[in-house]
């Protein structure tokens, strides 16, 4: 505008303001797609089982149901709600819900019911750490105590079984070729990314994870978009358990347990900050293939089952690592 | 009168009908049940050993998760005269000094029978692999143990090609079993499972890879109504029956005896019975 | 009015354990013995060890997930050592594995600069690992039951040794906290870190210590335990960690660090110990049990919330100030 | 007012090296990822003096300071103190030294007392254990000798920010330093504290301690220094002493040419009156604020720090709640509970608290920009892309943000910039009335004057606004009418032919001045 103001630019738009590292850019960018490359490359040399379609599809089918979770648990990573604990719970609640209400009101309405009812657990979370500021650790951790125990206590503390051969027989059949789990895992992943990334409500939850009092000035609902990021999680946990459940035909309180932990895993080892305000669908979907493929290939090469925790250890350790050190030279 | 009854866990398909049947048959005799759910945590389990004594109950029966880790809680139990005995899993020798009785499967024995059942079907040669249960836990120890043991003995030429743990869990069960069969293909003549849920996880998966081949023979533990379902279509080999409302019966009728100041056995079995294609239609499963 | 407020909100530990108590007392017949109080005391004791050395980590600003995991990796080589060691020296060796599994834990949050709950996260899957790994997965045994009797006894009527140390522990932490120079600085750490360093104390040292103290209890916590059940067992402890957080919350210390006390979490524990008694006296369901112990940790925490948030329409604003990445240190 | 002060402390007595200079630094480069923030400085201070340091935003001054009290590493070059080279690895290094640093942004700890804070990192003590009574003694002492009135055993967080930024000074002096840095340390203070802090400062430089003083307002400057050193761009330009050199000359230094008129007069027409304020209270901080803001018109929001001035503003802007009373916009009563509502009735507000409230840090300046107005770039809740790229474009060459690259993480931009951004992202939401809440603290010159110049553009455009400035300069320079605030009470708004520099402080601190 001003004469003053255009002669500034033309300064400082020198040298002084180079493009950061290019090397650790691309490692931040491409680093993860060259682990899960070299894991591939390493399973085909190592086990003749592994490079087959059967195996991929194997891998597909066994992420998809925890995929579904980690779909959900970006959101609230990125809006800063650190981790939702709550999800073993949900899944449960989403699972014996599925079973349970078959007989009452027949499969499809009962697996919608679990999934609202789940997304309610939700929007408890949500409302607790959104509109009164409770810490996400202590609030999922409360409630899902909480739901898993009205849950149980609705059915009696038992076991449920499926009553419905027919919606078991569809979820654990095929539709061209793929299995019906892992196509309902994509259109889930799809969508999330696409609210996530081009969506108003995915700027918001960024904005929000990454400086909530400003993104409250800029007139984001930031309440609301807290609470929403763990009523995503909640829905998408609901689904994985009624999925779980209907390809189990059965379900116990603790058929989630451990869920949590296994989506936070691929999320952080996508890359997506634990404090929030970065990351994206793809990368912790990206985070997820390669914790499958890492697992399937010890498995494979018959690595035990304690070495293989011990391995996941290192590597969230090691990924973690690299964001904070990625995040120091100013990059990711 | 009033039990102290520490179980496993409320809501898991073999621990959930034997609290069931304790639960009934403590109404008929009159006996008060204080039930504690260790969920399957043996910690939990310890503690909760303290509050039946500070309660100052008649008598304890308590479903051990480890084989030694209670042993101070008996103790400090023997100490306030409070009778104890052991229901479904065994602990360590030990133990017996503090206890009245062990009523419940022998799960060793119960790992023998399906090894034995096992040869039987791949004709005592062939490699299997072996879901067990949650490592470290005393039946899955048992189980397994059991099982190896008596191909040793026997020196069957049965090669073990893997041992994984699935926690008797069906979802678990699916994944290692999809795992295994990439991995072994072919070589999988023969299953063992340490539960019929596990077994189950590994059929879905089996159906999941080779739609059309025949499963190889399977041998689970339980005797559930599913199990039965599988061994007539042919897609398990055999169950071992372990009724778990026997299991809770025997425990709250061996209290009984013991508050009437009666002497009891030190080891009281449940009855065993493995389950094939031959005698599927006249064994009632177990639950 | 306030005031009676801020007072009611300042020993509200005390007031709820005292309310759990009197209420207990009522309705369950033979509640209030010495036997209850003795044997309570007991059972808190393993939660209340790793609780004690949480505290000071929480209030560091810092977190261990990791606890359960080495409390059964100290109890393992504790007893794993007995036959060549004896048992005394047998069990130094386990409580200091637990101060290595801190160092490892503090180190790599200084060291790496990352988040402490996705680190712990890494470090649980490991040590547990470690401890599956050792043990082949079986329990292992002591060399002496006799001696584990002797553990269990109750002295004096009212302490077993365990819960002795506890106590003793609580006690010479709360005057460490309250009265020495290195006890502020640990709330200056949590409160602030990079002021905290720019005005000289080391903060990193400060967690790094802090992670070694919870390790060690945790150690000293596992090592009892396994003396006292005479078994070394890679499940013990699974189920600890949260419970472990909710008696510290309960007790009034903040997760986001730099507020709490160490009287607050020996009431929390208590509380949470009472109460337990008290509905297992009753025989009440163990669902049920979680969903009372849910409420009450969510009911604390959104007191404490609310409580704080009506006092700043009354004056202070400390929404400014808790939300302000200056004054938190960039803290969300 | 002059009162006497007396030292409580014990007479300093700088160990003179082999020279009289408290710290010398050469060559100092520094280079941050994408950024050369120093290049070949050299900058030297003697005892017992002021040494002002000026410059624009983003010449260098902070990261300067932060090398020198070890926060940062130099990329290359020597610091000096004392006459020995020092390596300086830590803030505990330059601490030992003799170095104490009061930052841009506070760094103190919320959850500790006013002493507690006071003392961090040395409390006083036996055998490990704090000696309380000791350390109360001590910052009693020298919060009175600062004339403030914080109660030592309040806990930090409690206190308003310009009291905590006095905690902040105290806390450098208390540690007897050899070396102080004060950088902007009278941003958010008054008029009546900066006055005290000078008497301070004087205290000390007499004692013979080398103080550092970096500051926007060349007002100050010239008041309080004894030497001056401009940067610009990262590098050191010149040090000459304060006598032979005067305003516009620094300016002239630190722009690379003449500014000449550094508060314009914007000549707009005023219309009607856009946004009414009905005698609202927060049942708080403010009670009964009334006035109004007119089309065309700045209305200046003065008074002393804490008088309210920002709370009213977030209240208008639904940030905070309104107990009592009423907004009216465009003579229809308006209720405004949340930002969301003061956008869609055309209110914006830029915070005072830039790094806080302002900036989403890891967002570009595009993704900042268009924050606000994002639900007007969408399509069934997809956003458009070309919609936000090109308001960012436009935004970036109307304001020239520098670097002009909309994809630039925010961050990365220095003060001036990032506040352009901010100012950027609430006109986009095109409001009839915006709110500035200081929009040029920590600003420099030339940043200031394009702020003001973009204010003059939007009042001639039509829109309302509401300016709270500290700087009683420029509110009588830009403002047409003021209302001062003092309390949490508000004066009916004053033409500002009517009022001078002493009649607003009167009206601030309520005492009448001869
Ligand atoms: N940590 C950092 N990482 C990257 N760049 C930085 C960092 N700190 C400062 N810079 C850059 O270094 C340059 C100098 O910044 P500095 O904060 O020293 O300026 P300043 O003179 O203090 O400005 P102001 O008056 O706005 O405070 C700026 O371009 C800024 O963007
Ligand atoms: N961060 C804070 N914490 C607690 N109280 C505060 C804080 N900021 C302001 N206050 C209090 O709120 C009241 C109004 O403060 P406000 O910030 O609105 O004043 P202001 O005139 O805008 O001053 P400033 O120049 O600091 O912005 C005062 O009583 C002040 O003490
Ligand atoms: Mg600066
Ligand atoms: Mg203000």
């Amino acid at each position: 505008m001003s004469e003053i103001a255009s002669e500034l630019d033309s300064e400082s738009s020198n040298e002084r303001f180079a493009r950061g590292s290019r090397l650790v850019d691309l490692l931040s960018k491409t680093g993860l797609s060259l682990a899960i490359l070299a894991v591939i490359l390493y399973g085909s040399f190592s086990s003749p089982a592994f490079f087959t379609t059967g195996n991929f599809l194997n891998i597909l089918t066994s992420m998809s149901i925890i995929g579904i979770v980690v779909v959900g648990m970006t959101f609230v990573l990125v809006v800063g709600g650190l981790a939702d604990l709550s999800v073993p719970a949900t899944i449960a609640c989403g699972a014996i819900l599925s079973l349970g209400l078959q007989p009452v009101i027949g499969p499809v309405p009962a697996f919608v019911v679990a999934v609202a009812l789940s997304g309610l657990i939700g929007s408890v979370n949500g409302v607790l750490v959104g509109y009164l500021g409770v810490n996400p650790i202590i609030a999922t951790l409360g409630i899902g105590t909480i739901a898993l125990g009205i849950v149980q206590a609705a059915v009696g503390g038992v076991i449920v079984y499926g009553a419905n051969p027919e919606s078991a027989e569809f979820v654990k059949g095929r539709l061209f070729g793929i299995p019906v789990v892992v196509l309902i895992f994509l259109a889930v992943a799809v969508i999330g990314h696409f609210i996530l990334a081009r969506s108003f409500w995915g700027r918001w939850t960024l904005a929000t994870g990454g400086n909530y009092s400003a993104a409250e000035a800029s007139a984001v609902p930031v309440k609301a978009v807290k609470a929403g990021a763990f009523v995503i999680t909640a829905v998408a946990a609901g689904i994985s358990g009624g999925l779980l459940g209907l390809t189990l035909q059965s379900a116990r309180p603790l058929i989630g347990q451990g869920y949590e932990f296994s989506a936070i895993t691929a999320v952080v080892v996508g890359g997506v900050s634990i404090m929030g305000g970065f990351g994206s669908v793809p990368r912790a979907i990206a985070g997820l293939i390669f914790v499958q493929l890492l697992t399937n290939v010890m498995v494979l090469d018959g690595v035990r089952t304690p070495i293989q925790g011990f391995v996941l250890g290192i590597l969230i350790a090691g990924a973690v690592g690299m964001d904070s050190a990625l995040r120091k030279r100013g990059v990711a | 009168k009033t039990v102290c009854y520490v179980t496993a866990a409320d809501s898991h398909a073999y621990a959930t009908p034997a609290n069931v049947a304790l639960q009934e048959r403590a109404d008929e005799l009159g006996i008060e049940i204080l039930n504690l759910s260790q969920d399957f945590d043996v910690q939990k389990g310890t503690e909760q050993l303290n509050t039946c004594v500070a309660r100052g109950v008649d008598g304890i029966i308590l479903w051990p998760l480890d084989p030694q880790a209670y042993i101070p809680g008996l103790a400090r139990a023997q100490q306030s005269n409070i009778p104890s005995i052991l229901i479904n899993s065994p602990m360590a020798e030990q133990a017996n000094q503090f206890i009245k009785s062990f009523t419940g499967p022998d799960v060793y024995e119960e790992g023998e029978m399906a090894a034995d059942a096992l040869s039987t079907a791949m004709d005592g040669k062939g490699s299997v692999v072996i879901i067990a249960g949650q490592a470290g836990n005393g039946t899955t120890i048992g189980r397994v143990g059991g099982f190896v043991d008596r191909l040793k003995e026997v020196n069957s030429d049965i090669e073990v090609l893997d041992t994984v743990n699935a926690d008797f869990d069906q979802q678990k069960a699916l994944v290692v079993s999809r795992d295994l069969i990439t991995r072994f293909g072919d070589k999988i003549m023969g299953v063992y499972a340490n539960d019929d849920t596990m077994a189950r996880g590994f059929i879905d998966a089996w159906k999941e890879a080779n739609p059309s081949e025949p499963t190889p023979p399977i041998v689970g533990i339980n005797g559930q109504k599913d199990a039965f379902e599988s061994i007539r279509s042919g897609e398990m080999y055999a169950t071992i029956v372990q009724s778990p409302v026997e299991d809770g019966k025997l425990a709250i009728n061996t209290m009984a005896e013991i508050l009437d100041g009666k002497e009891v056995d030190s080891r009281l079995p449940i009855p065993l019975t493995v389950v094939t294609m031959e005698n599927v239609n006249s064994v009632e499963p177990a639950f | 009015m306030r005031q009676t407020i801020a007072i009611v909100l300042q020993y509200r530990v005390a007031i709820i354990l005292a309310l759990t108590l009197t209420v207990s007392g009522l309705i369950v017949p033979g509640y209030l013995s010495e036997t209850t109080l003795s044997l309570g005391l007991d059972r808190a004791a393993a939660i209340g060890l790793i609780a004690t050395g949480l505290t000071v980590l929480l209030i560091a600003g810092q977190i261990d997930l990791s606890g359960g995991a080495i409390f059964a990796l100290a109890g393992i080589v504790s007893t794993i050592l007995q036959p060549s060691l004896g048992i005394l020296p047998a069990a130094l060796v386990g409580v200091f594995v637990g101060g290595l599994c801190g160092a490892i834990n503090g180190g790599l949050v200084v060291g790496l600069k990352v988040n402490s709950l996705v680190l712990t996260l890494a470090t649980m899957l490991i040590f547990r690992a470690v401890a599956h790994w050792i043990t082949n997965s079986q329990p292992v045994t002591g060399t002496d039951i006799m001696f584990s009797l002797t553990m269990a006894q109750i002295y004096l009527d009212i302490f077993s040794i365990r819960s002795a140390l506890f106590i003793v522990c609580i006690i010479l932490l709360h005057l460490w906290l309250t009265r020495t120079i290195a006890g502020r600085n640990v709330f200056a750490v949590g409160s602030n870190a990079t002021a905290a360093e720019e005005s000289g104390v080391a903060a990193g040292r400060v967690v790094f210590f802090g992670f070694i103290f919870a390790g060690s209890l945790a150690g000293v916590a596992g090592v009892l335990q396994s003396l006292v059940t005479n078994t070394g067992s890679p499940v013990f402890g699974s189920e600890l960690t949260v419970a472990v957080i909710a008696a510290v919350v309960v007790g009034g210390t903040r997760l986001e660090g730099g507020r709490g006390s160490a009287l607050g979490t020996l009431g929390g524990v208590l509380t949470m110990a009472a109460l337990t008694m008290a509905m297992e006296f009753q025989s009440v369901p163990a669902y049920l049990q979680q969903v009372v112990s849910g409420l009450i940790l969510i009911l604390l925490v959104v007191l404490d919330r609310t409580v704080h948030t009506r006092g700043r329409a009354a004056g202070a604003i400390p929404l400014l100030v808790t939300q302000n990445p200056i004054t938190t240190g960039g803290k969300p | 007012m002059g009162k006497d002060l007396t030292l409580v402390r014990e007479e300093i007595k700088p160990e003179m090296g082999s020279t009289d200079f408290a710290l010398s630094m050469k060559g100092i480069t520094k280079t941050f990822p994408g950024v050369k923030a120093l290049s070949n400085v050299n900058f030297a201070v003697k005892f017992g003096t002021v040494h002002a340091v000026v410059g624009e935003n983003g010449a260098g001054k902070s990261t300067l300071m932060k090398v020198l009290s070890g926060s940062y590493q130099p990329t290359s070059g020597t610091i000096e103190v004392g006459g020995t080279e020092a390596r300086l690895r830590r803030p505990a290094d330059a601490q030992a030294l003799g170095i104490r640093m009061v930052h841009q942004e506070l760094n103190l700890v919320p959850d500790l007392t006013v002493a507690e804070n006071i003392y961090l990192g040395r409390m006083p003590g036996r055998w490990g254990f704090l000696d309380k009574n000791e350390m109360l003694q001590k910052a009693t002492a020298v919060l009175q000798e600062q004339e403030t009135a914080i109660d030592p055993q309040e806990i930090l967080g409690n206190l308003s920010i310009s009291q905590q930024q006095l905690v902040e000074i105290a806390k450098a002096y208390a540690a007897n330093p050899r070396i102080i840095v004060l950088d902007e340390p009278t941003s958010s203070l008054s008029e009546h504290e900066t006055a005290a802090l000078f008497r301070i400062l004087r205290k000390m430089r007499d004692a013979g301690i080398a103080i550092v003083y970096i500051s926007h307002r060349l007002k100050e400057v010239l008041e309080i220094a004894d030497e001056v050193t401009v940067l610009r761009d990262g590098s050191m330009i010149e040090t000459r002493p304060i006598a032979g050199i005067s305003a516009s000359e620094m300016i002239q230094l630190m722009v690379g040419r003449e500014v000449s008129n550094v508060f314009p007069k914007s000549p707009a027409k005023i219309g009607e009156p856009v946004l009414r304020v009905n005698s609202i209270s927060d049942g708080a901080n403010f009670r009964d604020v009334s006035f109004d803001v007119r089309a065309g018109e700045i209305l200046g929001l003065i008074g002393l720090v804490g008088a309210g001035r920002t709370e009213v503003a977030r209240a208008i802007f639904g940030l905070s709640g309104i107990v009592e009373g009423t907004l009216t916009l465009n003579g229809k009563d308006v209720v405004i509970n949340s930002p969301a509502e003061a956008v869609k009735a055309g209110i914006a507000y830029v915070p005072e608290d830039r790094k806080g409230d302002g900036i989403i840090p890891g967002m570009s300046i595009r993704e900042n920009i268009s924050l606000p107005v994002l639900r007007s770039l969408t399509t069934f809740g997809w956003i458009r892309g070309k919609a936000d790229r090109t308001l960012a474009d436009q935004y970036v060459k109307q304001f020239s943000i520098s670097p002009p690259d909309p994809e630039r993480r925010v961050n990365l931009l220095s003060g001036g910039n990032q506040q352009k951004a901010v100012i950027a992202k609430w006109l986009a939401a095109k409001p009839s009335v915006l709110i500035l809440d200081e929009p040029t603290r920590g600003v420099d010159v030339g940043a200031k004057a394009e702020i003001h110049n973009i204010i003059g553009q939007l009042v001639a455009n039509g829109m309302a606004v509401v300016m709270i400035s500290s700087e009683l300069p420029e509110v009588l320079g830009v403002c047409d009418r003021i209302v001062v605030m003092r309390d949490g009470q508000a004066s009916p708004p004053i033409d500002r032919q009517d009022l001078t520099e002493e009649r607003i402080m009167a009206l601030a601190t309520g005492e009448e001045v001869a």
